[in-house]
C-alpha cells in the first residue's frame, strides 16, 4: 500500500522534526542569542510548541495504528556492534510525547512570567529547549543505547536547571548531589545496558521484549535489576532518593518540569517501555516492587513533617513514583502508565500554583504563606485545592481514576501485604496534602493578618502564570474521564490484561481512607485554635526520623566523606605520594647514594688508582695469555 | 601490512612545514615577538590544514597503510625513511593538528621569552608528527625521543609550580621508558635476522618466537605505557601537568600521553601479536586500577591542574583497558578515546590556563563563582568537565561506550569495575566545577574580564571538535574501523 | 760464555742494584744520584746492545738532562728528608698483591715466548748515520710529532713556571 | 754473541717492577716522577733487546721515542709538583686531595 507508507513517512519526519526542533533551540540561543532574553524565550516557545503541534498531529493521525512505525539510522558501528538512532512511535509513546511537550509547553510559558527579569533569562530558555529536546529524544527511543544517551542528557539538563541560581551554593549541590545520585544509578542501568549487549547482542527495545536476544533467564534477572538501578537514580526511589527534595532549589518552573512528567517519570517511562522484558523475570519485578513500596512509604513519612511546601511536593513526587513502579512491578501496565499521565498534569499543577505562591510571598514555608494572606490568591488557591483533591484521589478528579486502577492491580497479588501499603500510602498522601491546604487556607493566626492586602506585590505577570495553572486544573478534571480510551490505546503495547477496577469493596474503601485522613487533618490544622501540630510531630523521635529523612542524607554524607573522601580516595592518594613515589625517590635516592660510594672511591690517593689500574693491565693481560 | 604509495608526499610536507616554522622562527629576532607568533601561527594552521586533508582523503574503504613514501636512508644499517598512516594514526594526526593550532593561539598573550618558547613548541610538534607518521623502527624511535627533549625545557623556563621537580621527574621517568623501548626495538630487529627497521616488512616478513614476542612486548608495554600513564607510572604525569605552561600541558596531556598508547600499538601490538595475548590480562588490570584510582586520587586534589592530571591518568586507563580487550571494539575505543581525550584535556588545560593567567589562582577552594564572571570561559571548563564525565554527545563518551562494552565482553569483573568508576568521575570533576565555576563569587575576582573572542578561539575550536565528533561519531570510526579490523583479523 | 756476556751481566746487576738503592732511598738528592748511575749503565748496555746512537742520547738525555732537572728541583724546594706517615696495611699488602700479579704475568709471558728466545742474541750494530737515515725516512712524521710535542711542553713549563702560585689558586685567575 | 733475549727481557721486567714499586709505595711525588722513568727506561731497554732479537731497527727508534716523551714528561710533571709544592706546601699526594688533608 504506497499511500500508506507516504503518510507513515510523513509521520516519522514529524517525529524527528519534533525531537529536533528543541535542540535547535538550544543551539540558536546559546551562540546568538545569549544577550536577547526576548528573542530567547520566543525562539524556545517557538520550538516546544512546533513539538506539541507535531506530537498533537500525530496522536490524531495514528489513532487507529495497527504496528508501531519506526525510523531507524545507523549512528555508528564499530565491528559487530551497531548502535543507531531512530523514532519509535506507538501507543505509549505518542501518549508520553504528548504528555511531555504539553507539560514543556505549559512550564515555559508560565516561566515567562516567573523568571521575568530574571539575568540569566536566555540561558535559562536554553536549558529549557535543551531538557525538552533531549527528553523527546528519550520517550521516542526505539533502542535502549539511544534511551540511554538521552536519559543521560536528561539528567545533565537536570544538573544544569536545578542549579540554574549557581550563585547560591546550596542551588550548585542540589544540581551536583542530583547528577552524581542519578549517576550512580546510571551507572547500574549501563552496566545493565551493556550485559545485554554483550550476551544478547541487540539493542531494540522490541527485540528484547519479545525474547529474540535469546538470553536465558538468570541474565534477564541480573540485567532488569542492573538497569532498576538507574530507574532508582532517575526516578529517586529508596535508596537514591534524596537528591530530589534538594533539587527543589532550581526555580519552581523547573521542579514542576522536571518532578512531574519529565526528568524523575523518565524512570517510570522505561520501565513501561520495556515492560514486556521485564515481565520476563519474576525476581526482578519483585525486587522493584519492593522498591517502590518502600520509597512510597518512606517519603510519605517525610512529606508529613516538612513545613517547605515545595519540599512537600516534592516527598510526594517520590511517594507517587513509588506508586507506579509498584503497579508496574505488579503486573498492571495500564495503571502505572496512567498513573505516570494523571501525576504529570496534578504533580505539574500543584507545583506551579506553589510557584505563584512563592512568587507572591517570597518564601517557601507554608505557615509564612499562610499568614501572608494565601487565600486571597483565588486562581492559585482553586487550583491548587483542585490538584490536592487529584493527589489524594478524590472523585472525580484524575487521580482517583488512576489511584483505584493501581489499587486494583495490587489487589490482585496473591500477598496481601503489598494491598495494605499501597492503602497505607493512600491514607499519608492525603493526610499530608490536606495538612499543607489547611495551613495555608487556615492560618493559626487568622484574625492578625486579614488586614494586609492580600494581592501584595502581585504585579507581576500574573496572566502569563495563571493560564498554565487553570488549563492545567481542567486537563486534571477531564483526565479521569478518559481512562478507557487512553487503556484501548496502549493495549496494543503490551499484553493488558490487568483489572482496571478492583472489587466492588475497593474505591470505597479507598476513599473512605481518604476522607478519614483528611478529617484527620482537619482536626490538627484546619479546624479553628487547631494546634497546627500534626500527630507525628507530637513524638519527637520520630518526627526527628522523617524530618531528617530516615538519616538517609547522612547515611550518604557518611559514606561519602568517610568511606570515599577520607577512606579511599586518601588512600589512593597516600598510596600516590608515599608508596609510588616513595619508591621512585627512593631509587632515585639510591642512585645518588651509589653515586657517592662510587665518587668517594674515587677520592683515595692518587697511589691506590695507581695500583689499581696496574692491576687491572696485568690482570688482563693474565685473563689473555691463559685463555687467548 | 599493505602499503599504498603517496602520489604526493603530504606526509613529509607536513614535517616540512614544521621545520619551516622552526626555522624561521630561530632565524627571526628575539624582539619581534608578535612576528614570531605570526609566524608559529601560519605554520600551526597549515599543518592543522594537511592533517585535516590527510584525514578527509584517507580513502577508508581501501584501509591499510597510505600516503607511504619510501627512501633509502642508511642501507648498511637496514634504516630507510618510510612514512605512511593507517586509520589509528590518521586520527592522532588531526588531534595533533588541532591541538598545536590551538595551542598556539592559546599562548597569544605569552610574553615570556617567546621566541624560544615557540622554537621548542614546534620541535616538539615535529616529534610528535613524526612519531605518528614514521614506519621505521629507528625513525619512529628517534622522533619519539625528539618529542620528549624539549619538554624539560619547556617546563624548567616557562613552568610554575614546583617546575624543577616536575621536569626532572617527567624527563627522567619517560628516558626510563626510552631505555626499554631501544631495546626492545634493537633486540627484535636482531631476532628477526633481516637487518631492517622497516616495520613493514618485519610485521610481513619477520616470524618472532612467541618467547621474542612477550619479551619485546614487555619491554613496549612497560616503556611506551610510562609516557601513556599506566599505573603505576603514572606519577609524573600529574606532576608534569601543573608545572608546565598552558600550551605545554595541553600539548602534553592532550598528544604526549597518546604516543605512548600509540607506541604500544604500532609497535608492540603489530609486531608482537603473541605477546599482546599474553600481557593482555595485566595490561586489562593494570588499566583497571588505574581508572579507579586515578578518580580516586583525583578525589583529595586541591588543584585543578592536579585534578585534571589524575583525570588523565583515568581516562588513559580506559584506553589501556580498550587495547587489553583485543576486540575490534576494544581497539576502536582506545583510538577513539585517545583522540577524544585529547581534545578534551586540551580544552580542559587551556580554559583552566585562562583562569589560571587572570587569577593566579589554582587552588580552587579560593576561586568560585568564576561563571558568574566569566560566563564564556566557565562554559569551556564546564564543557571540558561533562566530556571528562563521559556525557553523551561529547566524543569520549562513545569511546567509553566502546571501550566498556568490549571490557564486559572480555573482562567481566574489571568491565564492572570500570563502570562504577565513572560514578567517581562525576562526582568528582563535578566538585571541581562547582568549586570553581558556581558559588558566590569572590570579590577578588568580580572584575576580570571574560575570554576575548581572539583568545576564545582556539577553545572554540576544540569545543566544536568535541560536540562535532560526540554528535556524529560514525566519521571517526569509520577510518579507525579500516584499521581495526585488519589488525585484529590478523591476529593468531 | 763470551765477554759481551760476562758485560751484560755485570752491567745488569749494577743497573738493579743502584735502582733499587735508588728507590729506596729516604735521601731525595741521593736517590737520583743513584739513579744517575744507574742510567749511565743502561747507557752502557744500549752500547753493548748494538745501539751506540741510543747509548749516547741516554747519557746525555736521561742521566745529563732530566737528572740534573731533578736534582735542580730537589734542590729547590729543599723538602724535608723525612716523608710523611707511611700506608695503611692493605697498602703495602695491595702492592705486594700486584707485585705478584706482575710476576706471574711475566712468567706467563716467558712461557708464552716465541722460538729462538733461549739462544743467545747474534751482536750486530746499527750505525748512528744508518740509525739517522732510517728514522728520517721512516719516522719523519713521528720524529716533527715528538718536536712539536717538546715545544709544547716547553711552553707548557715556561706558562707554569710563570704564573704566580699564589693568584692561580684562586678562581679566575689574572688572565 | 751476547745473551739470549730472555735475559733482557727479565732485566727489563725486574727495572720496570722496581718502577712500579717505587711509584705506589713512596709518599712523594718526586719519587713518584722518579719511579716513572725507572719504567720508561725499563721499556726502552726492552725494545732494544727485542729490537736486536729480531735484527730490526725499528726497536730502537721506539726506544728513541720514549726518550723523547720522557723528556717532555718529566719537565711538565716537574714544573707542575714546583707549582703544588708552593700551593700545599707538600708533596704529599694524599695531601693533593686537599678535602682528605684537611681530615687530619
Amino acid at each position: 500500500m504506497p499511500g500508506a507508507s507516504v503518510i507513515s513517512e510523513t509521520w516519522l519526519w514529524a517525529g524527528w522534526a519534533a525531537a529536533a526542533a528543541p535542540f535547535a533551540a538550544f543551539v540558536l540561543i546559546l551562540f546568538l542569542l545569549r544577550r536577547r532574553p526576548g528573542a530567547a524565550a520566543a525562539v524556545s516557545l517557538a520550538a516546544v510548541a512546533t513539538s506539541m503541534v507535531f506530537a498533537l498531529c500525530l496522536l490524531v493521525c495514528c489513532v487507529d495504528m495497527e504496528t508501531p512505525l519506526r525510523s531507524v539510522v545507523t549512528w555508528m558501528i564499530s565491528g559487530d556492534t551497531v548502535i543507531s538512532a531512530g523514532v519509535h512511535l506507538d501507543g505509549l509513546s505518542l501518549l508520553m510525547l504528548a504528555v511531555v511537550c504539553g507539560i514543556c509547553l505549559l512550564v515555559q510559558v508560565y516561566s515567562l512570567g516567573y523568571m521575568a527579569g530574571d539575568p540569566g533569562f536566555a540561558r535559562y530558555y536554553a536549558f529549557m529547549s535543551l531538557f525538552a529536546g533531549a527528553m523527546i529524544f528519550l520517550v521516542l527511543a526505539p533502542g535502549l543505547v539511544q534511551l540511554y544517551i538521552f536519559w543521560e542528557l536528561v539528567g545533565l539538563s537536570s544538573y544544569l536547571l536545578i542549579g540554574f541560581w549557581f550563585e547560591k551554593f546550596s542551588a550548585s549541590r542540589a544540581g551536583k548531589k542530583a547528577f552524581v545520585m542519578t549517576r550512580l544509578g546510571d551507572v547500574a542501568f549501563l552496566a545493565g545496558l551493556l550485559l545485554l549487549l554483550v550476551r544478547g547482542g541487540v539493542m531494540d527495545i522490541a527485540a528484547l521484549s519479545n525474547g529474540a536476544a535469546g538470553l536465558s533467564s538468570g541474565m534477564i534477572t541480573v540485567s532488569a535489576v542492573l538497569i532498576f538501578g538507574g530507574v532508582i537514580g532517575k526516578s529517586a526511589q529508596f535508596p537514591l532518593m534524596t537528591w530530589l527534595p534538594d533539587a527543589m532549589e532550581g526555580p519552581t518552573p523547573v521542579s514542576a518540569l522536571l518532578h512531574s512528567a519529565t526528568m524523575v517519570a523518565a524512570g517510570v517511562f522505561l520501565i513501561a517501555r520495556m515492560f514486556p522484558f521485564f515481565s520476563q523475570s519474576d525476581a526482578a519485578m519483585t525486587f522493584l516492587l519492593a522498591v517502590g513500596t518502600v520509597s512510597m512509604l518512606m517519603s510519605a513519612t517525610m512529606a508529613m513533617v516538612s513545613r517547605d511546601i515545595k519540599q512537600v511536593w516534592a516527598y510526594s513526587t517520590i511517594s507517587q513514583l513509588g506508586f507506579m513502579l509498584m503497579a508496574l512491578a505488579a503486573g498492571g501496565y495500564f495503571a502505572g502508565v496512567f498513573h505516570l499521565f494523571t501525576h504529570a498534569g496534578f504533580k505539574a499543577l500543584l507545583f506551579l500554583c506553589a510557584g505563584m505562591l512563592i512568587h507572591a510571598f517570597h518564601s517557601n514555608d507554608m505557615f509564612v504563606i499562610g499568614q501572608g494572606g494565601a487565600r486571597g490568591l483565588k486562581i492559585p488557591m482553586l487550583c491548587m485545592a483542585v490538584g490536592a483533591a487529584a493527589l489524594s484521589g478524590i472523585w472525580p478528579f484524575s487521580g482517583f481514576a488512576s489511584k483505584e486502577a493501581v489499587l486494583a492491580t495490587l489487589v490482585s497479588l496473591e500477598n496481601p501485604a503489598w494491598l495494605i501499603a499501597g492503602l497505607a500510602g493512600v491514607f499519608l498522601t492525603a493526610y499530608y496534602t490536606f495538612r499543607l491546604v489547611f495551613i495555608i487556607v487556615f492560618p493559626a493566626g487568622r484574625g492578625q493578618t486579614r488586614a494586609e492586602d492580600p494581592a501584595r506585590g502581585v504585579a507581576y505577570a500574573y496572566g502569563a502564570m495563571a493560564w498554565p495553572v487553570i488549563l492545567l486544573a481542567f486537563a486534571t478534571l477531564v483526565l479521569g474521564f478518559l481512562a478507557a480510551p487512553i487503556r484501548h490505546w496502549l493495549a496494543a503495547g503490551a499484553g493488558a490484561h490487568e483489572a482496571v477496577h478492583g472489587p466492588a469493596w475497593l474505591a470505597p474503601l479507598s476513599l473512605g481512607l481518604v476522607f478519614a485522613a483528611i478529617a484527620v487533618a482537619w482536626v490538627e490544622f484546619g479546624r479553628k485554635n487547631a494546634s497546627q501540630t500534626g500527630f507525628v510531630e507530637r513524638v519527637r523521635v520520630v518526627a526527628e526520623l522523617f524530618a531528617r529523612r530516615w538519616y538517609l542524607d547522612d547515611i550518604w554524607g557518611w559514606a561519602v566523606s568517610r568511606l570515599l573522601d577520607r577512606g579511599a580516595a586518601e588512600a589512593c592518594r597516600q598510596a600516590d605520594n608515599r608508596v609510588i613515589d616513595g619508591f621512585v625517590h627512593s631509587l632515585a635516592g639510591a642512585a645518588v647514594a651509589s653515586g657517592r660510594v662510587l665518587a668517594r672511591g674515587h677520592r683515595v690517593m692518587i697511589q691506590a688508582r695507581l695500583m689499581i689500574m696496574f692491576a687491572v693491565v696485568f690482570g688482563l693481560t693474565c685473563i689473555m695469555l691463559i685463555w687467548g | 601490512m599493505q602499503l599504498h604509495s603517496a602520489q604526493f608526499p603530504v606526509l613529509s610536507l607536513i614535517l616540512l612545514v614544521c621545520l619551516a616554522g622552526l626555522a624561521a622562527v630561530v632565524l627571526l629576532p628575539a624582539e619581534k615577538k608578535q612576528a614570531v607568533k605570526y609566524v608559529s601561527t601560519v605554520c600551526s594552521a597549515v599543518t592543522l590544514g594537511l592533517s585535516v586533508y590527510v584525514f578527509v582523503a584517507y580513502d577508508r574503504a581501501l584501509g591499510g597503510m597510505q600516503f607511504v613514501e619510501h627512501l633509502q636512508w642508511a642501507p648498511s644499517l637496514g634504516v630507510s625513511y618510510i612514512n605512511g598512516v593507517d586509520g589509528f594514526s590518521v586520527p592522532l594526526l588531526l588531534l595533533t593538528g588541532i591541538v598545536f593550532f590551538t595551542g598556539v593561539l592559546t599562548m597569544w598573550e605569552h610574553d615570556l621569552r617567546v621566541k624560544e618558547f615557540f622554537a621548542m613548541f614546534i620541535l616538539l610538534v615535529t616529534g610528535v608528527f613524526g612519531m605518528f607518521m614514521a614506519l621505521d623502527l629507528f625513525f619512529l624511535f628517534v622522533w619519539y625521543d625528539v618529542s620528549l627533549f624539549p619538554m624539560y625545557l619547556l617546563i624548567v623556563i616557562w613552568g610554575s609550580t614546583n617546575r624543577e621537580y616536575g621536569a626532572l621527574k617527567l624527563t627522567l621517568f619517560l628516558l626510563a621508558g626510552s631505555a626499554l623501548i631501544l631495546p626492545g626495538i634493537v633486540y627484535l630487529v636482531a631476532e628477526s635476522g633481516m637487518g631492517t627497521f622497516s616495520l613493514p616488512a618485519l610485521v610481513n616478513n619477520a616470524d618472532f618466537s612467541p618467547f621474542a614476542q612477550k619479551l619485546a612486548f614487555f619491554l613496549f608495554y612497560v616503556g611506551f605505557g610510562i609516557l601513556a600513564g599506566v599505573w603505576p607510572f603514572h606519577t609524573w604525569s600529574p606532576a608534569g601537568h601543573v608545572a608546565a605552561p598552558t600550551a605545554v600541558s595541553m600539548l602534553h596531556a592532550g598528544v604526549l600521553m597518546k604516543i605512548g598508547a600509540f607506541g604500544i600499538l604500532r609497535v608492540g601490538m603489530f609486531l608482537c601479536p603473541e605477546g599482546w595475548a599474553f600481557w593482555a590480562p595485566v595490561m586489562a588490570l593494570l588499566a583497571t586500577i588505574g581508572i579507579v584510582y586515578g578518580a580516586l586520587a583525583g578525589l583529595r586534589q586541591t588543584d585543578l591542574k592536579f585534578v585534571i592530571g589524575y583525570s588523565s591518568v583515568s581516562h588513559m586507563g580506559v584506553v589501556g583497558l580498550g587495547l587489553a580487550a583485543m576486540t575490534v571494539d576494544g581497539v576502536n575505543g582506545a583510538v577513539f578515546q585517545m583522540f577524544a581525550h585529547g581534545v578534551m584535556t586540551a580544552l580542559f588545560f587551556s580554559a583552566v590556563g585562562y583562569i589560571y593567567d587572570k587569577t593566579h589562582e589554582r587552588k580552587f577552594a579560593n576561586l568560585g563563582g568564576l561563571s558568574h564572571v566569566m560566563p564564556v570561559a566557565g562554559g569551556y571548563f564546564i564543557l571540558a568537565a561533562l566530556t571528562g564525565i563521559g556525557v553523551p554527545c561529547l566524543a569520549s563518551f562513545w569511546a567509553e561506550l566502546l571501550v566498556l562494552l568490549a571490557a564486559f565482553d572480555v573482562y567481566p569483573v574489571y568491565g564492572a569495575v570500570a563502570v562504577s568508576a565513572l560514578a567517581i568521575n562525576a562526582l568528582f570533576i563535578l566538585r571541581v566545577v562547582e568549586k570553581t565555576c558556581f558559588g558566590p563569587v569572590n570579590p577578588k575576582w568580580e572584575h576580570l574580564p571574560d575570554v576575548s573572542f581572539g583568545l576564545g578561539m582556539p577553545r572554540l575550536v576544540l569545543a566544536g571538535v568535541i560536540v562535532i565528533f560526540g554528535i556524529m561519531p560514525f566519521l571517526m570510526y569509520e577510518t579507525i574501523q579500516s584499521a581495526s579490523m585488519l589488525l585484529i583479523s590478523g591476529l593468531p | 760464555m763470551s765477554v759481551y756476556s760476562i758485560f751484560f751481566y755485570l752491567i745488569a746487576a749494577l743497573m738493579i742494584l743502584s735502582t733499587a738503592l735508588a728507590v729506596t732511598r729516604k735521601n731525595m738528592v741521593h736517590a737520583v744520584l743513584f739513579l744517575v748511575i744507574s742510567f749511565l749503565a743502561s747507557a752502557l748496555l744500549f752500547f753493548l746492545l748494538g745501539a751506540p746512537l741510543l747509548g749516547i742520547l741516554e747519557v746525555v738525555i736521561y742521566a745529563g738532562a732530566i737528572m740534573v732537572l731533578f736534582l735542580f728541583v730537589v734542590m729547590m724546594i729543599r723538602i724535608r728528608a723525612t716523608e710523611g706517615s707511611g700506608f695503611l696495611l692493605w697498602h703495602y699488602l695491595g702492592a705486594g698483591g700486584l707485585s705478584a700479579l706482575y710476576v706471574a704475568a711475566c712468567l706467563l709471558l716467558v712461557r708464552h715466548s716465541g722460538p729462538g728466545t733461549g739462544a743467545p742474541m747474534p751482536a750486530a750494530v746499527a750505525a748512528p748515520a744508518d740509525f739517522g737515515l732510517y728514522l728520517f725516512e721512516r719516522h719523519w712524521l713521528g720524529i716533527e710529532i715528538v718536536s712539536l710535542l717538546l715545544l709544547v711542553a716547553l711552553i707548557g713549563v715556561l706558562h707554569l713556571g710563570l704564573s704566580p702560585a699564589g693568584q692561580r689558586s684562586g678562581k679566575g685567575g689574572p688572565y | 754473541m751476547i745473551v739470549p733475549y730472555t735475559h733482557v727481557i727479565l732485566l727489563a721486567s725486574l727495572l720496570f717492577l722496581t718502577g712500579m714499586i717505587c711509584t705506589v709505595l713512596r709518599r712523594n711525588l718526586i719519587m713518584l716522577l722518579l719511579g716513572l722513568e725507572i719504567m720508561l727506561n725499563a721499556a726502552a731497554v726492552a725494545f732494544v733487546g727485542a729490537g736486536l732479537h729480531l735484527q730490526q731497527i725499528e726497536g730502537q727508534a721506539a726506544a728513541l721515542f720514549i726518550l723523547a716523551v720522557a723528556a717532555a714528561e718529566v719537565a711538565v710533571g716537574l714544573a707542575l709538583i714546583v707549582c703544588i709544592y708552593r700551593q700545599t706546601g707538600t708533596l704529599d699526594p694524599e695531601c693533593i686531595e686537599s678535602d682528605v688533608c684537611e681530615l687530619e
